[in-house]
């Protein structure tokens, strides 16, 4: 198979998937994972090769013909309508009743169902999805597509915004689905979730198929270096850390922070030097609680005190360009929303935050100079484009991350605050993403990262403090805690809210 | 090829002997009844009499002074030998008819008078064939009034603000209700538009209940205020009077549910108007103003 | 166990139009009557319907300038069929809305085959069905009397015109399809998010095609409405309408970006109008001031309407608690 | 190293441009003359200027509706400043601008400020501008002759009036600020992904208001123009005028949706329409044909522009290999 847009990006790929397997695919971000499954939904048509399905010659002409046949797909961008319910969303395909009506109860009936299969039985199937995080519209995408008659389910980076008690249940789900003889392809950056989930493991470079190994013989040295050559040398981290008590200085005290609906009463320290982790359960208002002091959302009550008057003044930021004024940075969660420019070209969007200090008195901006600061920051980030004029939705989804990231490494704050900063990331780059924190870190920044991944949190980060509930649950020693511990504080405040 | 190179006069007002005269027909608007009959008349008049081209043109939105303008420049860049105009604005169209007349076109004047004041000043005459609208609203007015009696309450529904022929049509109605004695309660516009001017004398007639008489500034007006007295239930209480005599208004007139309009010969305004350039072509003397019959439209 | 989120939503522009109901009834003393109320009546149900097909238009992120020409082109087809062809006014109707759909149906077909901004589109229909009109017409009125009354006055058992009711229907029906059908959920899908509806398997053409249809048609309706209200077929009627509409859309809240909205407050976002228009040509304000009141009253209202939410809890809690 | 992209871009609208000064020229033996090439000159440059205008505020995915009553109560400013008080030109210059600015500062402060759709603050403005400009005039044309003949009259040494240079210097300029500065960054930014620009810490609320204040600014010059070329204050001008502008502005390319956009192609728009409406009156073709025509052109127009990217590419491939 065949497929080509600007350049060729998938080439002579053989592949077959048997039924009732999970069969996982590999790649660095960009390598076409993605693109290989547009072809096979029928969403992007091959520019040669055939494919087969189930013994007959299979070429969709339309997601939809794909999905008559039995293939479903949760795309790894979100496709969800933010105005209609979660019901609606669940059933769009299928609202009809009699004469076009919407058959209003049974549609939010089997929400309830398709919710429970994910057990999600607390959501209320008519909130608006607007009204959800990133991490429950994702659920909502795969609670979608599995609820479905299917012969073979793709999920393109199902996880990449949920947290180990979702990705249980869902785990749970797709091995009943395979005992079923449904075949999955399933593609994730997270290698322990190939170790325990697949039953081979396909491996894309650039567009090749590099190997396809039983899961036994894939051991995730062997994976990585089938798809990128060498990791970056895992630096010994933890004994760089600085151990919560140290007298790191405090560049930010967050004191008693508050928002309304979601948030409440929240302390903490952010120190030079230091990566402070944030976990919790999705939802459990770790995004709110990063914008709140980024000045992004209007906080309802609390503090903040820098370090630089010397903790004594206290202000809330009221904009983002106050809070950078102040020195925080903040990369979104929701890079198409709320951090990216889609219809716009690569080194726009890197450099979006220095066109004031690229252009002269006039503003009028010096293109070399431009094109040297994008140049730079990408390579930097190792992103992998074709050209820095290119429209930047043609980047796989790992590379946009990158773009987000490098656009405000080149604000050059004291404060950073990551909000899942490796979602999507291919293993390599996660890596990578994961070292140049720790590297800010060393540089005397102060770093604050959310992350669903407890593994990633415990690995990156100094201290960690886990959020339950809108409520800070406890602060760890990143160097001593277990996941266990940190999964029990993320439930600390729910069973307590519930019988209040 | 430009024109203006030359001394014009030699080149356009003297027509070639092989190509015939181009006569320029430019309009207030080509989507209205009146214009269309003057159009129609001018037509019949070129296949009568021939011995000239035709071209005719009007503009989308009678108070867009800025698109007659740039018709006249297009017709002066047709080489027009002549231009009959029923200008948009009494003013603004001076200026460009000059720039015309020091090309050698002739111009003439119908429907709507420049104003005498800057003809003085720039130097120039341009002959007017056309009714006089504030005598003929007048004429309209008088019939009215002769309907109603001393003190009675009527209101003006205007065209546009500040189109001529609207303040003229109103000064006339003004006159007429003045020397009748009438109590004007209400003057309102309602942009020369059946619907706006429906809306405007439905709320005029709640506010004045005793309402005996509304005047309307063409015929459109009048019809959407026939429709809102007919549906105030007063049909029989107020008059309406328009102005236009367009086909419709007429229907209502013969129908009793208005009272009169006024008819100014649209068709014969045209056809004069290419007489008088005809003529001034031939001869070079330019004739006296030539005031054309309002005729008042009864039952 | 179902929410009613209406009427707090509503509440805003509810607010908002008491408040000009109550200035006008004391700066002037025959606002407050029947008269006034039995003449708004027969004024609304043209731009209702005009509007009720706009709401729908906008709420898939599209836009119909042409609503105005294709009414005056209905107009003029039915008062052609009537005054010069003879024919009664039932096919005169069905005339008229025939044509207002097939309008609608180019609108939609071309825009949403090809891909093409409906703003360029309906702006080529906008001239191309005014053209229209004046061909047919021969751009003369046509008064046609008694033959259309029916439409526009009042039914005696009722006291209102078929017009009105006709209007009110329609703003019940497109409310209820809106909130309650699949069709409904596609406007406000397509509207949000295109490319979404598209890769969950339903092809977005049809139904973009379809609510264009339906704004032809509506303004067909309010056409033949126009009609009955004014006796006349007028070629050059509804010019600038396009505006109007989409201004009663938007106060009533609807979004110009897709994907929000709702008929309800439309029909609020009209009765606002109506009332300003009224209420200041009762008053016999000049026409400077009218338009400079006009202009700031469509400000004001969409303003206050942004606090509507804040206003509505309020309310909704004093309310509760009584 | 920097793709071009600009030329092929433009390719499919010049090549409209040229078909249709073609057929024009087929059609009337007058057309290609110099006569109608400075008819032409002499018209556009009020379009040119508001419509420049219209790309920015279109780029950031607003409307200004507001655009044709402004430029009528500019030039009734500028009108009454001269014929009533006496004053000279460049004050009246001054004072038109000055009023153009404000209106649209009051656009954009009203509506980003209150985050109010463009739509509704801007049709608030197109009425109260009127209303202003008919309440200056008194509801009278002025007429100032000479006063203000400078503006549209052609330099001897250039033979272009300094309208024309000024309204083409604009479009360079604000070509070159898009493209070139930060400023045109912004907007571009601003109207992809507005969120994305407050989040990364430009607020971009000073610079939505910049963006109507410039288009307010334009809608003023374009009024100066427009006295220089009637060198009458009309309070009546540019009714409907918002709508040939924004036509203008997406024949040329630019979204509604905000974010990309071109002053060069709006440009092209620009003298598209123009040649329409100027070969149309030539050929003095009737008032439905005309609007028929105009409309369907206006279509076509954009259609055919849709494969200028195939047909771009083809063109290019051509001229390479020769
Ligand atoms: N619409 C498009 N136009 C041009 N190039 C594209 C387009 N979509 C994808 N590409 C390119 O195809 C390549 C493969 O992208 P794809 O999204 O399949 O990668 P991926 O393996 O899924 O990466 P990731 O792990 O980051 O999701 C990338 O280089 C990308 O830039
Ligand atoms: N726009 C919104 N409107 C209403 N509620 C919201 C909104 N955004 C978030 N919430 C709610 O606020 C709470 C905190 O959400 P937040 O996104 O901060 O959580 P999170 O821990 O970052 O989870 P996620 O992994 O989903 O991003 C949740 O209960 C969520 O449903
Ligand atoms: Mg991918
Ligand atoms: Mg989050």
């Amino acid at each position: 198979m065949y497929k080509s847009f600007a350049s060729p990006v998938l080439t002579n790929l053989d592949l077959d998937i048997l039924p009732g397997e999970i069969h996982a695919l590999m790649g660095s971000n960009g390598a076409g994972k993605s693109t290989l499954c547009n072809l096979i939904t029928g969403i992007h048509p091959p520019n040669a090769g055939n494919m087969e399905f189930d013994g007959q010659p299979h070429a969709p002409a339309t997601l939809k013909a794909a999905e008559t046949i039995g293939i479903q797909m949760v795309m790894q961008e979100l496709n969800l309508f933010p105005t209609l319910s979660v019901a609606e969303n669940l059933s769009f395909s299928s609202l009809g009743g009699r004469a076009g009506l919407i058959n209003h109860s049974s549609v939010v009936e089997r929400a309830r169902h398709m919710l429970a299969q994910l057990e999600m039985d607390d959501m209320d199937p008519e909130t608006p999805v607007s009204a959800l995080g990133v991490g429950h519209q994702q659920l909502i995408e795969i609670a979608r597509a599995i609820s479905q008659d299917v012969k073979l389910l793709i999920l393109d980076e199902p996880t990449a915004s949920l947290t180990d008690p979702q990705i249980e249940t869902l785990f749970k789900r797709l091995n009943a689905m395979r005992e079923k003889g449904v075949s999955v392809i399933y593609i994730s950056h997270r290698m322990d979730e190939i170790a325990r989930i697949a039953d081979r493991v396909s491996v894309l470079r650039d567009g090749e198929l590099v190997a396809t190994l039983a899961i036994a013989d894939a051991a995730p040295d062997t994976i990585v270096n089938l798809m990128a050559g060498e990791l970056p040398e895992q630096d010994e981290h933890s004994s760089h850390k600085t151990s919560a008590e140290t007298s790191a200085e405090v560049l930010l005290r967050v004191e008693g922070l508050s928002v309304a609906g979601s948030i409440d009463n929240v302390s903490f320290d952010i120190r030079a030097g230091e990566v402070l982790g944030i976990g919790g359960l999705i939802g459990s208002g770790r995004t709110e609680l990063l914008r709140a002091i980024f000045g992004a959302d209007k906080a309802s009550g609390g503090r903040l005190k820098f370090a630089s008057d010397g903790l004594s003044s206290s202000r809330l930021m009221q904009s983002p360009r106050e809070a950078i004024a102040a020195g925080i940075g903040l990369v979104v969660e929701d890079r198409k929303d709320q951090g990216l420019l889609l219809g716009d070209t690569i080194s726009s969007n890197i450099c979006l935050g220095q066109l004031q200090g690229l252009s002269n008195r006039a503003g009028v901006i010096a293109a070399d100079k431009e094109a040297a600061m994008a140049t730079d920051a990408a390579q930097e980030l190792q992103i992998k484009y074709d050209d820095l004029q290119q429209p930047v939705t043609q980047l796989s989804g790992g590379n946009q991350q990158k773009v987000l990231i490098a656009r405000w490494l080149l604000n050059d704050l004291p404060i950073l605050l990551f909000d899942e900063p490796t979602r999507g990331v291919d293993a390599r780059a996660k890596a990578s993403i994961q070292a140049l924190l720790r590297e800010l870190a060393a540089k005397g920044k102060a770093v604050v990262v959310v992350s669903s991944e407890t593994d990633e949190l415990i690995k990156v980060s100094d201290r960690i403090l886990v959020m339950s509930n809108g409520r800070h649950a406890g602060e760890f020693n990143a160097a001593d805690v277990t996941e266990e511990q940190l999964l029990e504080a993320s439930f600390k405040h729910y069973s307590k809210a519930q019988h209040a | 090829a430009c024109g203006s190179e030359q001394p014009a006069s030699t080149e356009t007002a003297a027509p070639d002997a092989e190509k015939p005269v181009r006569v320029a027909l430019i309009m207030k608007s080509l989507a209205n009844e009146f214009f269309i009959n003057m159009a129609d008349g001018a037509r019949a008049h070129q296949a009568e009499n021939g011995g000239y081209e035709l071209v005719v043109n009007g503009i989308k939105n009678e108070s867009d002074l800025a698109q007659q303008v740039s018709l006249v420049e297009q017709m002066m860049a047709t080489r027009v030998n002549v231009i009959v105009i029923a200008p948009a604005d009494s003013k603004g169209l001076l200026p460009v008819v000059k720039r015309a007349m020091d090309e050698g076109i002739v111009v003439v004047n119908i429907d709507n008078k420049f104003d005498n004041a800057i003809l003085a000043d720039m130097g120039i005459r341009v002959p007017f064939v056309g009714p006089d609208n504030r005598e003929g609203a007048k004429l309209v007015g008088d019939a009215l009034a002769a309907k109603l009696e001393a003190g009675d309450q009527v209101a003006i529904i205007g065209g546009i603000p500040g189109a001529f022929n609207a303040q003229q049509r109103q000064l006339g109605f003004e006159d007429a209700m003045q020397a009748a004695n009438m109590e004007v309660v209400s003057t309102q516009a309602a942009d020369w538009e059946q619907a706006k001017a429906a809306s405007v004398a439905g709320a005029i007639l709640v506010e004045n209940p005793e309402l005996a008489a509304i005047l309307a500034a063409n015929d459109s007006m009048a019809l959407g205020a026939v429709a809102a007295v007919r549906q105030a239930g007063k049909t029989d209480d107020v008059l309406v009077v328009g102005f236009d005599n367009i086909s419709a208004a007429n229907d209502l007139v013969q129908s009793g549910e208005m009272l009169a309009t006024a008819d100014q010969f649209g068709d014969q305004l045209a056809v004069f108007g290419i007489e008088y350039a005809l003529q001034i072509l031939a001869s070079g003397d330019i004739p006296e103003d030539r005031k054309t019959p309002i005729e008042l439209i009864t039952k | 166990m179902h929410k009613i989120k209406l009427p707090w939503n509503s509440l805003g522009l509810v607010a908002v139009l008491l408040a000009l109901v109550l200035f006008f009834s004391v700066s002037s003393e025959y606002f407050f009557t029947g008269v006034t109320f039995r003449t708004l009546a027969n004024q609304i149900p043209t731009l209702t319907v005009i509007a009720v097909g706009m709401t729908y238009v906008l709420l898939i992120a599209g836009i119909d300038l042409s609503v105005g020409s294709v009414m005056a082109l209905c107009s003029a087809v039915m008062g052609v069929v009537i005054a010069d062809m003879g024919m009664p006014l039932p096919v005169a109707i069905a005339a008229g809305l025939v044509s207002g759909l097939l309008a609608g149906l180019v609108n939609g077909a071309v825009s949403a085959r090809w891909a093409i901004p409906s703003f360029v589109v309906t702006l080529g229909m906008l001239e191309i069905a005014r053209g229209g009109a004046y061909l047919v017409t021969n751009s003369e009125t046509r008064y046609l009397g008694s033959a259309v009354e029916v439409i526009g006055s009042p039914i005696a058992a009722l006291g209102v015109s078929p017009a009105l009711i006709l209007a009110i229907l329609v703003v019940i029906i497109a409310q209820f399809v809106l909130s309650k059908t699949v069709f409904g959920r596609y406007m406000i899908a397509i509207g949000t998010n295109e490319e979404a509806v598209r890769l969950t398997g339903i092809n977005p053409v049809p139904w973009k095609i379809l609510v264009f249809s339906l704004c032809g048609l509506l303004a067909g309706l309010g056409g033949v409405f126009q009609l009955g209200y004014l006796q006349t077929a007028d070629p050059n009627a509804g010019i600038g309408l396009e505006l109007s509409a989409i201004a009663a859309v938007v106060i009533g809240g609807t979004s110009l970006a897709g994907g929000r909205g709702s008929v309800v407050n439309t029909f609020i976002g009209v009765l606002i109008i109506a009332v300003i228009q009224t209420g200041l040509a009762q008053m016999g304000v000049s026409e400077p001031s009218k338009r400079i009141i006009t202009g700031a009253v469509i400000i004001a209202a969409v303003l206050f309407d942004q606090f509507r939410e804040p206003v509505g809890k309020w309310l909704g809690a004093r309310l509760s608690r009584e």
